[in-house]
């Protein structure tokens, strides 16, 4: 049964060829082979999923035919197959939920090149879950940077193409870091893969060489990934950029593109540095502090906007701050934590994207509040999902925010040190997300006697209805049913070493 | 138990009955009903008194450990019979005083309330039985006070209504305490504390015994609290103030001795600060009472800082712990209810007669209504206890327990303070029936013509005035009767 | 500290035209500059990367006139990845000016803070 | 079967809710049919509930870990179940009558039949995750019912009330977590779950982070620093503040509070710690400070809303004393509190309903009017202020009683606060009896001729809550031995 071993390498080089494929195609059927190609994808992960659940251990991959020192090999887990599935199940929601606006955001002849972007952002994002090699990760996060800077660009007003500049240039800093760290590591250990130069950095650690630069390493490429996943101090450029893209863009920008970066950085901790000699390196403390400040400072930013989009891409700098924080903590629960709240909110997050699009189409294309009240009558199903998604970010039971909750504050109780700052920073930041949202809601809900825009009929958007419907269905599913989801990510994160 | 609940129940059943229904028009069938009642209840109530004398009667249990419960001792008898005669003579003036007055009806429905609920009162063998009826009360006899609708009165009564409260709540709270520290709950001469609370926390009970003396002494208007009581007596109509003044005031008074005699015991607070500072109260008030008295124009003003006096003489007589003081403040009790009442209604004819409320208005009464106003000089005698009225026995009592009580400041204090009060209560009263008899040279005698008031209203003061006299003269019956109370 | 900085001194001029290019990179107002400082800034790396493989008396790692072994040559790793990194920054060098060539039609300005409080203006 | 009675009860008012919207009903006479026998429906399934009085458990979904959503009937759910049970037909069938003037009470009983299922999930849970999940639900479903009236003022109201609640149960949370952690089972036992070894030198942080659930919970028990959404929201219609601040809202905070620290933490863990200490003053505080504002308030709704305020502090009082004694005080006071706050509530809504009149001022002479509305509302006045005889006195007792018993000195303060917030009750409720029934001399009875009494619907509620505030405050030993049977 090992054809499915070399699903993962299909899955990538799949996603390279639908991109090449389709830049000669016309726009219709770029979208058609942009959609079966993310079925596949989605079989292929699950296959995956299920054999290394069977398998009970990760396996390797070797790349063409060199062994280990030279080749180029992928390392496939529970946790990256689990992660890959997740990530394509969003991305195939997101493009479903955003096919309807294409028509009117980008220009008919250029969305062929949009289902170009996309499939390669999402081979980029494959490859970086899967690779065990330092150097192909670094190629494919520039493979990401590119897609992503170009889907934030496709829109083709002023605003966007300001937008992608600061995002580019934001994220060449970032690479510019992370490239640094890798080089140094490979100069240190003279490897490239990841397991060897593991060993490489016991043995210099057992002699207590390097000590200086192991740190600076460590730093470079923690503060590197950190600002192109927009951790807090570095969060310039995504409000601008997830505010102003096309629908599904945004949607997959901001739960998808930033999570690839920090599931490096886990994979990193784990199997690069090895999770105790990260810990006592400090650099742990500093995320932590970092996230708890984004979890504050994103949430204020985030009541004081008054554009809803703006307003949902400053959530998300919080709620990466929550992720980073359960790094912070440095043990094993928080980081079980973290990689579920990666989960939940990615689910959390492109629903309420795609749901502040139906409420500002409803409202004349608007996005400040004024306009949206009322919205949630006119078009009812988006006015729900967005309810939905506001209930799962407060952390309300029944929806997945409340089990991330759950297991953060589970985790927080753990470790001395850290409790007392985790709990209140995360009660006030509930207290501070309830405030934003829920003001949302209200508004959305307070009626307008006769509003002069029509109300959306969803027969007719038939599609855009079913995605939201199963974006709850998804939300629901992780806050119900978390419990085998979390002890997959349990026994995943073991095998990561 | 059946006697009990006819007692309490026949003059409660009159006033439901007269507040409810709204159909009795005419004057004449609501006079009879009335008139009915007061004898209905003055019959059960002696009866009740003959059968019920030292008997314990459990009505029903409140909580697992609080019984509503009932025993007449001879304390209680003694309020009980002073509560009936008074008012009875009271609702018999107001027949014709009230020929005039607004919304009669509701006024006997509450007159019998306030009268049923004071017996219930008397009959209380428990703290929280006495707690309950202080509260109803105060509730029902607040309509007697706002009977009159003007803003003044519904101010009065606010004012009545917020003291009596935080007093109450006052002694509930030392109750409060006094519950977890006491043996049984009933009332026990000689006081019912368990010993080990006694010595485990003197100061607690201490504060709890203040607590509950001083709720009880805002009703008995002692100085601190008496702000109420000059306001709301006077805006009554004469009658309900007459009740007021001479009995309701009373059921702070017999508070104050259930909680000294009966709850904590007269040992327990024999000497402590808690007697001296009470002491002090009640002699300020004496004082400071009759000062203001003195210098009041409006006649019933005038008496109510009489009352707020004269009451806090009994209290006096009770802090002193001493049994002739007691017999003496329980002696003033009685005369004074007696004569303070025949004094309000004497002040009650006065102004429905002639309209005249200020006492400088009062020159050449004695020429119209000369038997009124001879009852009137003879009430103010004995009030200010000259000797053959019963006013001189209780001040006599009072001031010999006073001097052997050895007491170390008051025992001579004491008796000085009540001898300078009684000059000044001269003061206030006898310049009326001087300026009554004797209007001096220029008041043209002829133009006065005969107005003496019909015989429903002479008749109650007669007789009030006849029995404080009958208590100075023949006082052994009565003495003997108090004597076996102290032990 | 001095003598080992002596010793590899290509590293410390890596470190040296890192710090510049980033300073460009992330302080200059004109877009070009900001590209110029990310190509410094690249190249940097890439010194670095190659000085990292270098060997003293070694010759590049091109077969010449049949000699195989192994240590005639210097490690070609680095190498190899400096010819991927060198593609990286072109594609990324390729698309930044791009973007400042369609800003600069709009909005006439290289300035980043300007073309921002226009689009304030345009109020999109 | 009776097992699963458990989870009917609490699923079925949700589903008749959810029905109404789609269910074709051609006149509000039909809607109203339908929703009444419902609601009868399930208020009876729960008494039979409570008689069956089943044992074991129903777990319904099971969250991660050991966490369950399980339902149980133990002794103190019984008592707010049955609270709630009894209560809800009645609220129901007033509101038919109140929201005649109202407009879409489609979508407003949608949401207030769902609360009915939530309070009941509430009082059933059987562990600490169960009730927070509800807790947080009942947030949701009674924003819409405060933002009925759509007006900018009840959309403020609803938002404040909504960020309070979710921030109070932010911190409420913390609480929940430690419990989950330092527990042996998250499952309700009396005497707490909390095993010693396992939190080993952490009792600080331990009591810290029981104080912070504490005001989590408190702020929707209205305790001090976080009670300003409550008066505000007096805004909504009289049936929701009436059910909701009288009785399933604020209870249910209240109720948590109980639940937390009887059952999760345990009071041997906090008795005589620093954290009971901060609980007792702020209690105290906030009965002092929620009667204090009562007073001043003349709008009549939110004056009731700051009596709420202060009366659930009571509860919170005998939560804070940590001792059997004090949770059957406590639990006493939920039950009679809710009755008597109903009946004012329903009654300040029947005069809003018939004569507009929103302020104390515009009352005057509404007694004659309205005789039997103003007379039950000034039985339920009396029986806030504790007249014994009323169920008010029963439970002030009770409170009184564990205060004193509990020895500590925050303990005597308490039970002095008790009292002064019982004077304050009397004042701000008497003046309203007052102006209704003796309104002055410049009154006309024509001004009011035109009011006259709500008709049977809203009438029948009042006399039932009525009854059984009487019949609890003479014959309350046998709910109260229930009540001590319970721990």
């Amino acid at each position: 049964m090992d054809i499915i071993r070399n699903f993962p390498a299909i899955a990538i080089l799949l996603c390279l060829f639908a991109g090449i494929f389709s830049s000669g195609l016309k726009e219709k059927a770029a979208g058609l082979v942009n959609s079966c190609l993310i079925v596949i994808e989605i079989g292929l992960n699950l296959a995956t999923l299920l054999y290394t659940i069977s398998l009970g251990d990760s396996f390797v991959y070797v790349m063409g035919k060199f062994p280990a020192p030279w080749g180029n090999e992928l390392r496939v887990g529970v946790l990256e197959a689990l992660l890959a599935l997740f990530f394509c199940v969003i991305m195939f929601l997101s493009m479903w939920g955003g096919k309807h606006k294409l028509k009117d955001e980008v220009d008919p002849e250029k969305t062929f090149l949009y289902y170009v972007l996309l499939d390669l952002l999402l081979s980029s994002l494959l490859a970086l879950i899967y690779t065990n090699d330092l150097f192909t990760a670094y190629v494919f996060v520039e493979i990401n940077t590119i897609s992503a800077c170009g889907l934030i660009m496709i829109r083709q007003n002023g605003r966007t193409i300001e937008a992608a500049v600061r995002y580019m240039i934001m994220s060449l800093l970032g690479s510019g870091l992370l490239l640094l760290g890798i080089c140094m590591l490979y100069d240190m250990t003279g490897h490239l893969l990841m397991s060897n130069i593991h060993e490489a950095i016991l043995t210099i650690v057992a002699e207590g060489q390097y000590t200086i630069p192991l740190l600076i390493m460590i730093a470079l490429i923690s503060v590197g990934l950190a600002i192109k996943s927009a951790l807090f101090p570095f969060h310039a450029w995504l409000p601008d950029a997830y505010g102003y893209s096309t629908v599904s863009a945004a949607a997959i920008l901001s739960s998808l593109v930033s999570k690839g970066y920090i599931f490096l950085l886990i994979k990193i901790m784990y199997r690069v540095v090895g999770i105790d000699i990260f810990r006592n390196s400090h650099i742990t403390d500093i995320l932590f502090l970092f996230g708890l400040m984004g979890m504050i400072f994103g949430s204020l930013s985030a009541i004081r906007e008054n554009d809803v989009r703006r307003m949902i891409a400053f959530s998300s700098v919080a709620q990466i701050g929550y992720i980073y924080m359960g790094f912070g903590m440095g043990t094993e629960a928080g980081m079980v934590a973290s990689i579920f709240h990666i989960l939940s909110h990615a689910a959390t997050k492109s629903l309420l994207f795609i749901a502040a699009i139906g409420l500002t189409e409803v409202s004349d294309g608007k996005r400040q509040f004024i306009y949206l009240t009322g919205s949630g009558y006119r078009n009812k199903m988006s006015g729900v999902t967005f309810t939905v998604g506001s209930l799962a970010m407060v952390g309300v039971p029944l929806f997945s925010g409340f089990i991330s909750k759950l297991l953060f504050s589970q985790a927080a109780i753990l470790n001395h040190g850290k409790m007392l700052p985790a709990m209140i920073v995360l009660a006030i930041s509930t207290i501070l997300n309830a405030i934003y949202f829920m003001k949302t809601v209200i508004r959305i809900y307070t009626p307008v006697p006769n509003s002069p825009y029509p109300p959306m009929d969803l027969r007719e958007h038939w599609r855009y209805a079913t995605a939201l419907f199963l974006f709850i269905v998804l939300n629901v599913v992780l806050g119900v049913f978390s419990d085998p989801i979390v002890r997959l990510i349990s026994n995943g994160l073991a095998m990561l070493g | 138990m059946i006697t009990l609940l006819t007692m309490l129940g026949i003059p409660f059943f009159f006033g439901l009955f007269l507040c409810c229904n709204r159909n009795i028009t005419n004057r004449k069938t609501l006079l009879s009903i009335v008139s009915l009642g007061f004898v209905a209840t003055a019959v059960v109530t002696v009866f009740s008194w003959t059968s019920l004398l030292e008997q314990e009667i459990t009505v029903f249990w409140l909580t697992q450990n609080l019984p509503l419960m009932f025993h007449l001792d001879r304390i209680g008898l003694l309020f009980s019979i002073l509560a009936l005669v008074v008012f009875l003579c009271a609702g018999f003036f107001s027949f014709s005083y009230m020929e005039h007055e607004k919304k009669e009806r509701r006024y006997y429905g509450f007159y019998f309330l306030v009268l049923a609920i004071l017996q219930g009162l008397c009959f209380a063998g428990n703290m929280v039985t006495y707690y309950l009826f202080f509260e109803l009360l105060t509730l029902s006899s607040l309509p007697l006070v706002m009977q009159e609708n003007t803003k003044e009165a519904i101010m009065a009564g606010l004012k009545y209504l917020f003291y009596s409260l935080c007093g109450a709540y006052f002694c509930l709270f030392g109750f409060y305490i006094l519950f977890q520290n006491e043996s049984t709950i009933s009332f026990l001469w000689g006081g019912n504390l368990l010993a080990d609370s006694i010595v485990a926390h003197p100061v607690l009970l201490q504060v709890a015994a203040t607590c509950m003396i001083f709720g009880f002494s805002v009703k008995a208007g002692m100085f601190p609290m008496h702000g109420w009581l000059p306001t709301a007596h006077p805006v009554a109509p004469a009658p309900a103030s007459a009740a007021l003044s001479a009995v309701i005031v009373k059921a702070g008074v017999l508070g104050i001795i259930r909680v000294i005699y009966y709850q904590f015991g007269a040992f327990f607070l024999q000497g402590t600060k808690v007697q001296t500072l009470f002491l002090s109260l009640s002699l300020i008030t004496v004082f400071m009472g009759s000062l203001l008295a003195y210098g009041e124009p409006v006649l019933k003003k005038r008496l109510a800082y009489s009352t707020v006096s004269q009451v806090s003489y009994i209290l006096f007589g009770l802090f002193l712990l001493q049994g002739t003081a007691f017999t003496g403040s329980m002696l003033h009790v009685l005369g004074h209810g007696f004569m303070k009442a025949s004094l309000f209604l004497c002040a009650g004819a006065i102004i429905h007669l002639t309209g005249k409320t200020r006492v400088e208005e009062f020159t050449g009464l004695g020429k119209e209504m000369p038997i009124l106003l001879w009852c009137f000089t003879i009430s103010s005698l004995g009030l200010i206890g000259i000797p053959p009225t019963g006013g001189f026995l209780s001040k006599w009592y009072l001031a010999i327990g006073a001097l052997d009580s050895e007491i170390p400041f008051f025992s001579y204090v004491g008796p000085v303070v009540l001898l300078l009060s009684a000059l000044l209560t001269a003061g206030y009263l006898l310049p009326i029936t001087v300026k009554g008899f004797l209007p001096g040279a220029e008041f043209d005698t002829e133009k006065i013509t005969k107005k003496e008031p019909n015989l429903w209203m002479l008749l109650p003061v007669l007789i009030l005035t006849v029995l404080s006299v009958l208590m100075g003269i023949l006082p052994n019956g009565l003495l003997g009767f108090l004597g076996s109370v102290f032990r | 500290m001095g003598a080992n900085l002596l010793a590899n001194y290509g590293e410390a001029v890596a470190m040296i035209l890192f710090a510049i290019g980033f300073g460009n990179l992330l302080i200059q107002k004109n877009l070009i500059k900001k590209i110029i400082g990310l190509n410094i800034m690249d190249s940097a790396v890439y010194l670095f990367l190659a000085e990292k493989g270098y060997v003293n008396g070694r010759i590049a790692p091109i077969v010449v006139d049949g000699v195989q072994s192994v240590e005639a040559y210097i490690n070609p790793v680095p190498s190899g990845l400096v010819l991927t990194g060198i593609v990286v920054s072109v594609s990324v060098t390729a698309l930044m000016l791009s973007l400042t060539i369609r800003l600069y039609m709009r909005y006439h300005t290289l300035n980043l803070d300007e073309i921002s409080t226009q689009l304030r203006k345009e109020g999109l | 079967m009776s097992v699963s009675l458990l989870c009917i009860v609490i699923l079925f008012p949700m589903l008749v809710g959810a029905l109404i919207p789609v269910l074709p009903f051609s006149n509000r006479k039909q809607m109203e049919l339908y929703l009444f026998a419902m609601v009868v429906l399930n208020s009876l399934l729960v008494w039979t509930l409570i008689l069956l009085h089943p044992a074991e458990s129903l777990t319904v979904a099971k969250f991660t870990g050991n966490l369950t959503i399980t339902f149980r009937l133990d002794g103190m759910g019984m008592v707010f179940a049955g609270l709630v049970a009894t209560l809800w037909p009645f609220a129901t069938l007033y509101a038919f009558e109140y929201m005649t003037k109202e407009s879409h009470e489609k979508v407003f009983f949608f949401f207030y039949t769902m609360t009915y299922g939530v309070t009941l999930g509430i009082a059933l849970a059987e562990n600490i995750l169960t009730m927070y999940f509800f807790y947080e639900l009942l947030t949701l479903v009674t924003v819409p019912l405060v933002m009925h009236t759509l007006t900018r003022e009840a959309i403020l109201a609803s938002r404040k009330y909504l960020y309070y609640s979710l921030g109070g149960a932010a911190f409420a949370f913390i609480g929940m977590i430690f419990i989950i952690l330092y527990g042996d089972t998250i499952s309700f036992t009396y005497g707490g779950v909390l095993d010693l070894h396992k939190i080993g030198n952490r009792v600080d942080i331990l009591l810290l982070i029981y104080v912070f659930s504490f005001m989590g919970f408190g702020v929707k028990a209205a305790i001090c620093p976080f009670n300003s959404w409550l008066p505000q929201a007096g805004v909504a219609p009289t049936p929701v503040t009436a059910l909701l601040h009288a009785v399933a809202v604020v209870k249910s905070g209240a109720f948590a509070i109980l639940r937390l620290t009887y059952f999760s933490y345990g009071m041997e863990f906090l008795r005589g710690t620093w954290a009971q200490q901060v609980v007792l003053a702020i209690t105290s505080f906030t009965i002092v400070y929620g009667c204090g504002r009562a007073i001043k308030e003349t709008h009549l709704k939110r004056r009731l809303a700051y009596s709420t305020i202060s009366n659930l502090s009571y509860i919170l009082f005998g939560a804070a004393l940590m001792s059997p004694a004090g949770l059957v005080g406590a639990l006493s006071h939920l039950v009679f509190h809710a009755f008597m706050k109903i009946t004012s509530f329903f009654c300040a809504g029947a005069i809003m309903h018939q004569t507009e009149k929103h302020y104390v001022h515009e009352l005057d002479g509404l007694g004659y009017a309205m005789p039997k509305t103003f007379t039950i509302f000034t039985l339920s006045a009396l029986a806030l202020m504790g007249v014994p005889g009323l169920a008010g006195f029963i439970s002030k007792w009770n409170l009184a009683y564990a205060g004193i018993e509990s020895g500590l000195p925050l303990g005597y303060i308490g039970v002095g606060c008790l009292l002064v917030s019982a004077l304050f009750t009397a004042i701000y409720m008497m003046t309203i009896v007052i102006r209704g029934f003796f309104p002055g001399e410049g009154f006309d009875k024509n001004q009011v001729a035109s009011f006259q009494d709500p008709n049977w619907k809203m009438l029948l509620p009042l006399c039932f809550f009525t009854v059984f505030i009487l019949y609890f405050g003479l014959f309350s030993s046998s709910f109260i031995g229930f009540l001590q049977s319970l721990i």
